[in-house]
């Protein structure tokens, strides 16, 4: 199950230079977090274990932390702009010229094509390398979307287009992770390669948008239970 | 939380202009109109009574209003907002009591009562 | 060429300041079984950008999308087109500051949850384990724990109409009861005292708008009169 | 988030809610009466003397009396909830709700006198 990488206080970890580290005071939970303790498939049942137990256990670190750190440091006195300039940018350019293609609604509905069509249960590689270029191609005509909406006050259109960028980026990473992945596992199943490969792929993959690229990662799974004994990943069958 | 000046002017949207009409609501207000009869209908009565306890002329003249139209329309007008309310009165002790409480019945209990309001107000017109 | 729905849909812009209007569309129906939301989805992707009104699960849980569907409140995403007479006037839910188009206020709605304390209240040390129910008493919780609060029932009362800064209205009231009817909530009491006030939960005079209202088919109306009767025990 | 301020509850809807249902449960049983009698005046059934009769009767005075305690206050309760609903203003409603009450008080004793035929 994919999400933020956190640790089992519901930190959110990043890799540095000197390894994993825990980003304080920055948390995520539920359907957000990737806890490591799930495996590849989202079952019914995980939403359970996040709630209860890592819920708790989040809201415990929080508290925790609060009494330590009463006050956080000093924000940046520009720290608001980059989320002002984001809206600017798509209120700002209401009016150009597009074409009816280039509207929200319009792109979100081919990137969710894409998905669907590329991406769905059962996968190959060529079939993904064509998404994954179709996908960037749309990425790339993003920017010049635009709203027909520029009014201030709960302007949904705009929320919309917000979500739409993160949709995009997370269409992206999930893209390139699942094609660079020559294995199948959980909810990933591919036809030219079907079996699942322990010794190679039982890792994460942590992907980034750089400079408009995605870049993969990879991070080794958490196996050793902290209380009983480790037991060996085997293969699920049905 | 203070209330900025464009929050002030945010207007209310509408409510009873657009509501529709629904049997349950229609015995409740019902009840309340028929109760604000019954109300009106307390000085009539006591006037009539007055006038019936009085002397045997008194007596004459109250029986001979009763019988004009105006008379036979405030009897009928009372008779029927008694009926009603004492139909959907008994039908409201039932649900306070709890016992006639799925939805199923309230719809139905409401229906009820409307209709025989109406059969009772045809009934009474035909009968004075 | 599809069939066409006929819509007619209530329509205001904060940042003019006009009055609100109802504005007329022409959607085509694109599926058996379309509901509502799907319509004025079409109107926002593909015809009037512009139009506001909140949504998010689609499926009737997360109860955003309540409206006024043709004098009725309901939620827009489980209201079949088929059943509703054309043009289909969509209007906020009743009674409440329009903030844009079909988006309302519901900081006051909330407030009036709030109110109640949803939260368990107890006295008792906390077990070990859980706090356990039997199945019966798990069963006392059906027809109350189902509400999503989505602001139908108690915007289409009458009694909170004319008197909602103080009527706590169905959907407050039938959460009361929630935890009034909750075997392991220890505050029954409190919770009466609290309520026991001519205008707070004695405003309700049966006309159960709230029950036809409700999306999710409860019946505050029940609810509320079983608080009235939990006070009448308490005071017989 | 807005704060509520909360004063607390009047303590006063149980009394008013229980004495509405416990006069109409009186009216349900004694209100047909009068009623059942005016009809009998009406189509002649009953005249004049054979209405003193009745009115006078000592059991007839106690239930008339009865049953004007509960309708005023029945009434009462029902006309205050009524006027609180659709009266918004504060000063109006008390004043509406005072002079009701004053002119269903006159009434109650008006009836009263005629049932026990005070003065008559």
């Amino acid at each position: 199950m994919g999400g933020i990488p956190t640790n089992r206080f519901g930190e959110v970890v990043y890799n540095g230079p000197e390894g994993e580290r825990s980003c304080a005071g920055l948390y995520a939970i539920g359907e957000a977090a990737c806890v490591s303790v799930h495996g590849a498939n989202r079952l019914g049942g995980n939403s359970l274990l996040e709630i209860i137990v890592f819920g708790r256990a989040c809201g415990n670190q929080v508290m925790k932390r609060l009494k330590q750190h009463r006050y956080h440091p000093a924000l940046d006195k520009d720290c608001w702009q980059k989320g002002v300039e984001r809206v600017e940018s798509w209120l700002g350019e209401l009016n150009r010229s597009g074409g009816s293609d280039c509207n929200i609604a319009n792109i979100r509905l081919r990137m969710q094509t894409i998905m669907q069509e590329h991406f769905s249960v059962y996968r190959t590689d060529e079939v993904m390398r064509e998404g994954v270029q179709r996908l960037e191609t749309l990425a790339a005509e993003l920017p010049e979307a635009r709203l027909s909406d520029g009014n201030r006050i709960f302007n949904t259109e705009l929320i919309e287009a917000m979500e739409l960028e993160n949709l995009m980026s997370l269409a992206r990473v999930t893209a390139a992770g699942a094609l660079a992945r020559i294995e199948s596992r959980g909810a990933h199943a591919r036809d030219d390669y079907p079996d699942r490969d322990d010794t190679v792929w039982m890792k994460h993959t942590l992907a980034s948008i750089r400079d408009e690229h995605v870049k993969l990662d990879y991070k080794p799974v958490r196996v050793r239970p902290m209380t009983v004994e480790s037991f060996p990943p085997r293969k699920r069958v049905y | 939380m203070s209330e900025g000046p464009e929050q002030r002017k945010r207007p209310l949207s509408p409510r009873l202009s657009i509501y529709r009409w629904q049997p349950a609501m229609i015995a409740s207000l019902a009840h309340r109109a028929s109760g604000l009869i019954l109300v009106l209908f307390v000085p009539l009565y006591l006037w009539l009574l007055h006038g019936m306890t009085g002397s045997p002329d008194h007596f004459e003249q109250v029986q001979a209003w009763l019988h004009s139209g105006l008379g036979k329309f405030s009897l009928w007008l009372a008779g029927i907002s008694l009926f009603y309310h004492f139909c959907n009165g008994l039908r409201f002790l039932s649900i306070d009591a709890g016992w006639c409480e799925s939805r199923r019945i309230l719809r139905l209990s409401a229906r009820i009562v409307i209709g025989a309001a109406l059969v009772a107000s045809v009934l009474l017109a035909v009968m004075f | 060429m599809s069939e066409m729905i006929a819509l007619s849909v209530f329509r205001y812009d904060p940042e003019q300041g006009d009055k609100p209007a109802m504005q007329a569309y022409k959607v085509p129906m694109s599926k058996p079984g379309m509901k509502l939301l799907d319509a004025l989805n079409y109107i926002k992707w593909e015809l009037d950008g512009s139009l506001t009104y909140r949504r998010s699960c689609g499926e009737g849980v997360c109860g955003s999308d309540g409206l006024n569907i043709n004098g009725v409140n309901g939620l827009a995403c489980i209201t079949p087109i088929a059943g509703l007479k054309q043009p289909i006037h969509v209007r906020p839910l009743p009674s409440m500051q329009v903030i844009r188009d079909l988006v309302v206020d519901m900081d006051h709605f909330f407030d009036q949850y709030r109110q109640i304390q949803p939260w368990l209240k107890t006295e008792t040390p906390t077990p070990e384990h859980e706090r356990l129910q039997s199945p019966e008493q798990r069963a006392e919780l059906d027809g109350s724990y189902e509400c999503i609060l989505c602001g139908c029932c108690t915007t289409s009362c009458p009694s909170w109409w004319w008197n909602g800064d103080r009527f706590l209205g169905p959907a407050a009231l039938l959460q009361a009861n929630r935890w009034i009817v909750d075997s392991r909530d220890e505050a029954m009491g409190e919770r009466l005292d609290q309520l026991e006030d001519s205008f707070r939960l004695y405003r309700c005079h049966q006309i159960m708008n709230c029950m036809e209202a409700c999306p999710k088919e409860l019946n505050p109306t029940a609810a509320i009169d079983n608080i009235k009767r939990k006070i009448l025990a308490r005071k017989s | 988030m807005k704060l509520v301020k909360d004063p607390g509850s009047a303590r006063s809807g149980f009394k008013d809610w229980y004495l509405q249902r416990l006069s109409a449960v009186v009216l349900a049983v004694l209100l047909p009466l009068p009623l059942a009698l005016l009809v009998m005046v009406y189509t002649g059934q009953v005249d004049q003397f054979g209405l003193l009769d009745i009115i006078d009767h000592f059991v007839s005075r106690l239930l008339h009396t009865l049953l004007i305690i509960a309708l005023i206050i029945h009434a009462y309760m029902g006309l205050k909830v009524m006027i609180e609903d659709y009266v918004p203003i504060i000063g109006w409603r008390v004043s509406l709700i005072g002079a009701m009450l004053v002119v269903m008080s006159g009434f109650g004793i008006w009836w009263l006198a005629i049932i026990w035929a005070w003065g008559g």
